[in-house]
């Protein structure tokens, strides 16, 4: 009993981080600003999800931490592809922004 | 019955996940470049993950989890490829 | 020599990731594994890793699980709890800018963890890696100094990996 | 728990249908892809809920890499942009 509320518990916490992850990606006003805040709530969301499932049925542990592990693995690096996608197809920065140090690197590799 | 009702959590867990879904929707659909969408398409993988391992929890059948891993495999191959075609490296 | 290490050291890795996959420790199933493993890593060697055996000396693997894991799943939880933050608060409180940092890391292993791991801790994430360089985006800009970033934002995770790494 | 399903369902069709509108309305044929991307990772989750995990897991393998990766190296060969 004691076992599947700390798993609920878990599911929640996973449900409102993508959620907030989803509202991220809505609200912020460029490409970079909505990776920073859904890259990182989607990963915790769904590692914190899949282990409540894994603590609600202990048998199946094993395969949801492989799950967790390929997750924390490839977003970062998906993430990344995109990022870096987005900037050499041109994408602007918000107006907002402070500073940009990756245009003068690619200036250089131009010449 | 081939599930088990965990009362409210439940219920509260599926609403939550499905407002994700249909926000990730919006942004996908009114994206105004081709890396927002693809942004777009990230999150919906991961989220599509999440959904089948807990559909794998409802329905009771371990054998539904390695669809979900499959799936996470594949599906940042098709992220990744993506991406670098949009960069020109393909 | 050298290929011979990581050739082992490749066939190691996709056998545990086979025996995860199955689940059960039966020897039938562990000959196929073992023999799909060397297979596999005869065509993949050259490409999976340039270091080889040394990646997997004990004192890096344990301290990485015991050290090393729970302050990255640390760090992620303060990530999260930033971007609640700036996500549910109604006037957006972001100040973002890609800024250039310094990483004190060589081997290639090591600048892949920390640049996943500045992915995935607040307000700060890769754009790119050159050499030693990393360009970050970050979405509030504390300093433009390529020293001080260095050592606020790569710094936090070199220190943790230094202990064990390079 | 039927009622929970069936919510899921209602709203994951929801998708299928804004996503296969996507494909067919826009000019940009990478957002076509992404959108067909889309399209079979709601299947691949219907065919679950319809309890065919075999099916699932062909659609997720072939949907997700396969056809993404065919349909980019064609468009690489056409062209990015449909011409009016």
């Amino acid at each position: 009993m004691i076992q599947k509320t700390i798993g609920e518990v878990f599911l929640i916490i996973g449900g409102i981080f993508m959620f907030l992850a989803s509202l991220g990606l809505l609200r912020m006003p460029d490409v970079y600003n909505r990776m920073q805040t859904s890259t990182k709530a989607v990963t915790l969301g769904a590692m914190s999800s899949i282990l409540g499932v894994g603590i609600i049925h202990p048998a199946w542990l094993p395969k949801c931490i492989l799950i967790m592990l390929f997750i924390l693995f490839t977003n970062p690096v998906s993430a990344h592809a995109i990022g870096r996608a987005a900037y050499r197809t041109g994408v602007k920065l918000w107006k907002g922004s402070v500073c940009d140090k990756y245009g003068s690197c690619m200036e250089d590799e131009d010449e | 019955m081939p599930y088990e009702i965990y009362g409210l959590t439940v219920y509260v867990y599926v609403g939550l996940i499905m407002l994700g879904v249909l926000f990730s929707l919006v942004r996908f659909v009114a994206g105004p470049s081709a890396p927002d969408r693809v942004v777009a398409t990230d999150i919906l993988t991961t989220i599509t993950t999440v959904v089948l391992v807990v559909l794998a929890l409802f329905f009771k059948r371990q054998i539904y989890l390695d669809v979900a891993l499959v799936y996470a495999v594949l599906a940042f191959t098709a992220v990744v490829a993506i991406a670098r075609f949009l960069e020109g490296g393909l | 020599m050298k290929s011979l290490s990581r050739w082992l050291y490749t066939a190691i890795i996709f056998f545990i990731i086979w025996i995860a996959l199955v689940g059960t420790i039966r020897w039938d199933e562990l000959v196929t594994g073992a023999a799909v493993s060397i297979i596999l890593a005869i065509f993949t060697a050259h490409i999976f890793t340039t270091e080889g055996l040394s990646n997997l000396s004990p004192k890096k693997v344990i301290c990485g699980i015991i050290y090393f894991f729970p302050y990255l799943i640390w760090q992620m939880i303060k990530a999260n709890l930033d971007v609640a933050y700036r996500v549910i608060h109604p006037k957006r409180p972001i100040n973002p800018g890609i800024v250039k940092v310094k990483t004190k890391m060589h081997s290639d292993l090591a600048k892949t963890i920390v640049a996943n791991s500045i992915t995935l801790t607040p307000g700060t994430f890769t754009l790119d890696v050159r050499g030693d360089e990393m360009y970050i985006h970050w979405i509030d800009v504390k300093s433009q100094d390529v020293e001080e970033a260095s050592e606020m934002i790569p710094g936090v995770f070199e220190k943790c990996l230094m202990k064990f790494m390079d | 728990m039927n009622n929970l399903i069936l919510f899921m369902g209602f709203g994951l069709s929801l998708v299928l249908v804004v996503a296969t509108f996507v494909v067919w309305l826009s000019k940009d044929l990478l957002v076509a892809i992404l959108g067909s991307a889309v399209v079979s990772l709601v299947a691949s989750i219907f065919f679950l809920i319809l309890q065919a995990p075999d099916v699932a897991i062909t659609e997720a393998a072939i949907g997700a890499g396969l056809t993404t990766g065919i349909l980019l190296y064609a468009m690489k060969k056409a062209g990015r942009y449909e011409d009016d």
